[in-house]
């Protein structure tokens, strides 16, 4: 047990790297709160896209997200960071993180929105129409604020998963909590940075299912 | 004890840790953790995993030391039993194919450095960031560091001389240039509790350098003879690495068979 | 673009590395059946106690864990079950540390989707089988779970995606899946096609998942 | 006169929380018998029903079923519930089984039976409510009249003593009504002892041998058709009763 | 007589690709009338109707509501809209929205409104339907009834010329009929223009100012509530009214 201590919570080591670490929490708390609002908002905004009916931005929109979706999230961002400046468009890695997060995130979320959308009865859209607003008033006033409300408990997941992801920055030199940890922890030769890190991650991470739930609780309205 | 010596490398570090494309792995550590085994009369199981895993892994008993390169440092020492140094490990600047080479550190006032993560090249540039005025950027394993250079993210790779030498032979797209001596050795890492296996491994090297086996691994992997005075080929005196935590300066005649 | 070319699609690096990469996506497939069937059932075991269970009690433990678990971080859970456990006179084999691990993290996700798909079936179902004598497990398994799959089949795909792309953290306790024998081949050659590479396969071997996983919503429409 | 009360409830009361539903409800139905229940709605009319196989629990009171007493604590509920077949306003069938699948699940699973004899058993329940031909189908493939007849044989598919009927045909298309209301009627005739909740008041007022109405949690009146509808006694009844002949 | 007819149908076919449903309707419906449309299922009466507020593309024929051709390329569709109000079998309330939302939405968005007068003209037509009290309630919190009032209201805060009626009452239970009804009533006595599609004859008998009857996609026979039900001119129209009749 002693042992067990001394390898994972080790104080010592603890109080050594905790400003690093805490200085990684930054990183990470930015670049998730900049992943969450870019790929929901470029996932609705492809959900509407799709919502169009139009063939070419079905498509597009489809072959997006399939590929997104089935892309480990780990090589978007080595791709983005290594390749992109073969072709003059070099990037930060906060950049290429930022972007191949919310490329992924964004794909997961127009799937989560579209599916709402399908589920909404089509009496609604048809309701509002006919009451003479337009397809885009329709889209914004009463089919996306329901379509949303049911998006939310399978977003969450996905939110939260994604949102974690942005420890693969560390590939490309992202000194996020992850990075940071691994790095302190091989440094000190030593685990407990790592836990320090997870500690971490959890102070970000449990408000965000904490808010998730709230939302899913006070938008259940009966149908 | 008769089981196995259990061990781990990251097979990331070429040429000291890497992969065969056949399978299994292959390197300058590979063969030192085998030629040990060999000495000390057991076999070896020889892992290939993450650097993360490594320090957890020999904490928990998972390995009985870190055969990957591990290079000694006074925080390390904090935390691990060393060995005697197998081989110095000096830092070897890389850069692009053509570039303008590096003369001295001064030379690195506003340039970007690329390192491999949780390695002594990113302390080092940690510690020398300020002092010569460069910025420097934490990759996730060397070749990505490389990577960087390549595509022009970093002016300049710092890695040690014997990956940087590896890394320009495999990438044609690179060199090397300047060498910052160091003084620092690469060892072997055990639990700070197991002395006993700290110093059979300590005077197994020993044997390796004296009679020649492990200056002869050195060459077939970097493709130099050492000098006399190197690491590789003189043994030290005590047990350890003189100067940091955990050294045993009590002088050592090691009993080879 | 020459450059380009040489360092992501490399043809010769590819036929060098390709064979290597397959043992790893091998890896990848067999540790991917072996965590998510555990996953499901674990998950669908917590989301029955969330919903079935009359204990308040009960209902919070459960949020409370699968909260804790999906803010948790995989990889270092992983590590501190792999080589925590020594510590406490277990020593774990890396398969069952493995599952173990991605029980925890699994569970609390599939859980979440679980409980959703319960959730929106009417209670007049559960109702209706109880009162022709069903008993309550009886009801949950003929009439409440197999629904809720369905209504849930979509989530649980994209969760299976997910789990098979986290598998990558399994390399930390030495278990060479693709992404790490990709890093691996890489870090051999210093050349990132092997990364591109494994990026295909993964597209090969997710892409009829994903499909898949549209066609299913689409049915899903269908039933509204 | 005729047979002994096959179901049997006396002082039966039922509270959510702070709100009484139910406040002392005394009931008998006789083998054989159909009794309509009428009332207002939020009277209690379909907390009652679902009293009688303790869907819902009640607060207090007796419920004797064929001479069991189904608020023991040592009754098998679930062996009490094949003798009281239940169907539902919103039929509740399920839906990722075919119609035969619905009725084969209970005779399977609760009575044991084997598939062969399940499914012989399930498709006498089919034929009798005229759907031996739809037994394949979905109930996503059946309009609601069909289901709801689906949902009559998955109850009397277990052969119960009585059959509980919460509002079957309110949420029918009004063309689709008749048929189910015609299933009810030949399984009276059959002998079927029956307690419906209605509001066809038609159908109440032909097919019924008692007619109970229920307002504010109690039995306000009950008796003939005859006299519930023609000459009710109490003034809360012509009350109701007068609505429904205003607005048919 | 009277008025000039406000909604007018010539011709209009309707077929999804092979199934051809309107097969040439022509109607006129006046200023003020209250016209009823009866049929069996399937005959294509929701289809006509929705075709008069292009939520159904035409396939063929002209729809011109008052003097506007709405089926010109040229009309603003969204304007011609809320000349038409349409009120829905399932009520299609926005559930997210309280009833007084739901009836602002158009108000506001469509005819550009200011908050203060949108609520003021809600609050007149939740009056109107007597629904004031429940402005603050949402959806789920309002009976079936109540619900369907709120739909009602909603079209008609926009001052239509006419009001699309898609059966209204199908959906509800039959206790809260009366007060949809009630509120149709009503508004054809303040002179509103109303085609209904219904299945309740015996509003449509009683309340309506002609009866149109289709089946197959076309118009059979149509006239005044006393022929249509008491002498039916056409075979078909006999043995739909008939039937009616008899189950009720
Ligand atoms: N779960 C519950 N919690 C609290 N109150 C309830 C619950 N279920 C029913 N009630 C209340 O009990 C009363 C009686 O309800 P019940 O459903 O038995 O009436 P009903 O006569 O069947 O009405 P209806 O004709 O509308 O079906 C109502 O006032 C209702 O609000
Ligand atoms: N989107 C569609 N695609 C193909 N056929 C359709 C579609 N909508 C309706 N129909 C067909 O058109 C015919 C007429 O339908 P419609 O809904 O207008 O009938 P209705 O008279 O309103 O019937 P009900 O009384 O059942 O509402 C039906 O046979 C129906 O199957
Ligand atoms: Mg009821
Ligand atoms: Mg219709």
């Amino acid at each position: 047990m002693e042992q067990f201590v001394f390898t994972f919570f080790n104080a010592e080591i603890a109080g050594r790297y905790w400003q690093d670490i805490l200085r990684g929490m930054g990183v990470t708390v930015l670049l998730s709160l900049a992943v969450i609002a870019a790929g929901l908002l470029l996932g609705l905004l492809l959900a509407v896209l799709r919502a169009t009916g139009q063939r070419a931005a079905t498509l597009a929109v489809v072959a997006f997200a399939d590929i997104m979706r089935s892309l480990p999230p780990l090589i978007v961002i080595i791709v983005l960071f290594f390749a992109f400046p073969y072709v003059d468009l070099a990037m930060s890695s906060f950049t290429a993180t930022w972007l191949a997060l919310t490329l992924v995130l964004a794909a997961y979320a127009e799937e989560s929105i579209w599916a709402g959308i399908l589920a909404l009865p089509r009496g609604q859209s048809e309701a509002a129409r006919s009451t003479g607003l337009s397809w885009i008033q329709a889209m914004a006033w009463v089919v996306l604020p329901q379509a949303l409300r049911m998006a939310v408990p399978p977003l969450t997941n996905r939110v939260i998963s994604i949102t974690k992801n942005t420890a693969l920055g560390s590939v490309v030199a992202l000194s996020e909590i992850l990075n940071t940890a691994q790095a302190a922890s091989s440094n000190a030769g030593n685990p407990t940075p790592l836990m320090l890190g997870a500690a971490a991650y959890l102070v970000i991470f449990i408000p965000v299912v904490l808010f998730a739930r709230w939302l899913e609780t006070r938008w259940r309205w009966k149908r | 004890q008769t089981g196995p010596l259990r061990t781990g490398v990251d097979a990331t570090f070429a040429p000291h840790a890497m992969v065969k494309l056949g399978g299994g792995l292959q390197g300058f550590n590979i063969d030192l953790g085998e030629e040990l085994a060999r000495r000390l009369g057991r076999k070896i199981e020889i892992e290939g995993t993450e650097f993360s895993g490594l320090v957890p892994g020999l904490n928990a008993k998972k390995y009985d030391f870190v055969l990957a390169p591990v290079t000694a440092t006074p925080e390390r020492a904090k935390a691990m039993l060393f060995t005697e140094g197998y081989l110095d490990t000096d830092y070897t600047f890389v850069i692009k194919k053509g570039g303008t080479a590096i003369k001295g550190l001064e030379e690195l006032k506003g340039k970007t450095i690329s390192v491999n993560k949780g390695s002594a090249y990113e302390m080092w540039a940690h510690d020398n960031a300020a002092k010569y005025g460069f910025k420097y950027d934490v990759y996730g394993n060397n070749a990505d560091a490389v990577q960087a250079v390549q595509s022009g993210r970093a002016d300049a790779n710092l890695a040690g001389s014997t990956v940087a030498a590896w890394a320009a032979k495999q990438n044609p797209a690179v060199q090397t240039t300047y060498t910052v001596k160091t003084g620092l050795v690469w060892a072997l890492a055990f639990r700070l509790d197991d002395k006993a296996g700290r110093d059979a491994a300590g005077n197994a090297l020993k044997c390796m350098k004296q009679d020649g086996t492990l200056g002869k691994i050195a060459q077939k992997w970097f493709g130099y003879t050492p000098a006399p005075d190197a690491t590789v080929v003189k043994a030290g005196v005590g047990q350890g690495v003189p100067g940091l935590d955990g050294y045993d300066a009590t002088p050592v005649t090691p009993k080879c068979s | 673009m020459e450059a380009l070319l040489q360092n992501f699609f490399n043809l010769q690096v590819y036929r060098e590395v390709l064979p290597f990469l397959l043992g790893g996506l091998w890896t990848t497939v067999w540790l991917s059946l072996l965590v998510i069937p555990i996953g499901i059932v674990s998950g669908l075991a917590l989301a029955l106690l969330a919903t079935q269970s009359g204990s308040r009690m009960l209902r919070i433990a459960v949020a409370v864990y699968v909260d804790f678990f999906r803010s948790f971080p995989p990889l270092v859970l992983l590590i501190l079950i792999y080589f925590g456990a020594p510590f406490l006179g277990v020593d774990l084999p890396k398969l069952v540390a493995v599952a173990i691990g991605f029980m925890f993290n699994n569970s609390s996700y599939f859980a979440e989707v679980f409980r959703a798909g319960i959730e929106s079936i009417p209670r007049g179902q559960m109702e209706a089988a109880r009162s022709t004598g069903l008993s309550r497990m009886q009801a949950l398994a003929y009439v409440v779970v197999p629904q809720a799959t369905r209504n849930a089949l979509p989530d649980l795909v994209g969760n299976c995606i997910e789990v098979i792309k986290l598998t990558t953290i399994a390399s930390v306790v030495a278990l060479p899946e693709l992404l790490r024998v990709a890093r691996d081949a890489q870090s051999l050659v210093y050349n990132p096609s092997p990364i591109v590479l494994a990026a295909l396969l993964y597209l090969i071997l997710l892409w009829p998942l994903v499909r898949w996983l549209s066609r299913l919503e689409h049915r899903n429409r269908a039933l509204h | 006169m005729s047979s002994a009360p096959i179901l049997e409830i006396v002082g039966l009361h039922k509270s959510y929380e702070d709100n009484t539903v139910l406040r002392g409800i005394d009931l008998r139905v006789r083998a054989g018998q159909l009794v309509c229940v009428i009332g207002p709605s939020g009277s209690g009319k379909s907390t009652m029903l679902r009293c009688c196989n303790r869907l819902e629990e009640p607060s207090a009171g007796q419920i004797v079923v064929d001479g069991i007493d189904i608020m023991h604590a040592r009754t098998n509920l679930n062996e009490v519930r094949q003798k009281i077949g239940m169907v539902f306003q919103q039929f509740n069938l399920y839906p990722h089984m075919t119609a035969l699948g619905n009725v084969m699940l209970a005779l399977k699973k609760v009575q044991g039976h084997s598939h062969a004899e399940a499914e012989k058993r399930a498709r006498r329940a089919l034929e009798q409510v005229g759907l031996l031909e739809k037994a394949g189908s979905y109930p996503s493939q059946l309009s609601g009249g069909q289901q709801q007849r689906v949902g009559i044989a998955r109850g009397i598919a277990l052969e119960p003593k009585v059959m509980l009927f919460d509002e079957p045909t309110s949420a029918l298309d009004p063309e689709l009504v008749g048929s189910v209301l015609q299933v009810m009627r030949e399984l009276r005739e059959s002998g079927m002892t029956m307690l419906v909740v209605t509001h066809e008041m038609a159908f109440a007022r032909a097919a019924a041998d008692r007619v109970v109405f229920m307002d504010g949690g109690v039995i306000v009146e009950e008796g003939p058709p005859e006299q519930v509808f023609g000459d009710p006694q109490q003034a809360r009844t012509k009350a109701f009763v007068s609505r429904y002949a205003a607005q048919h």
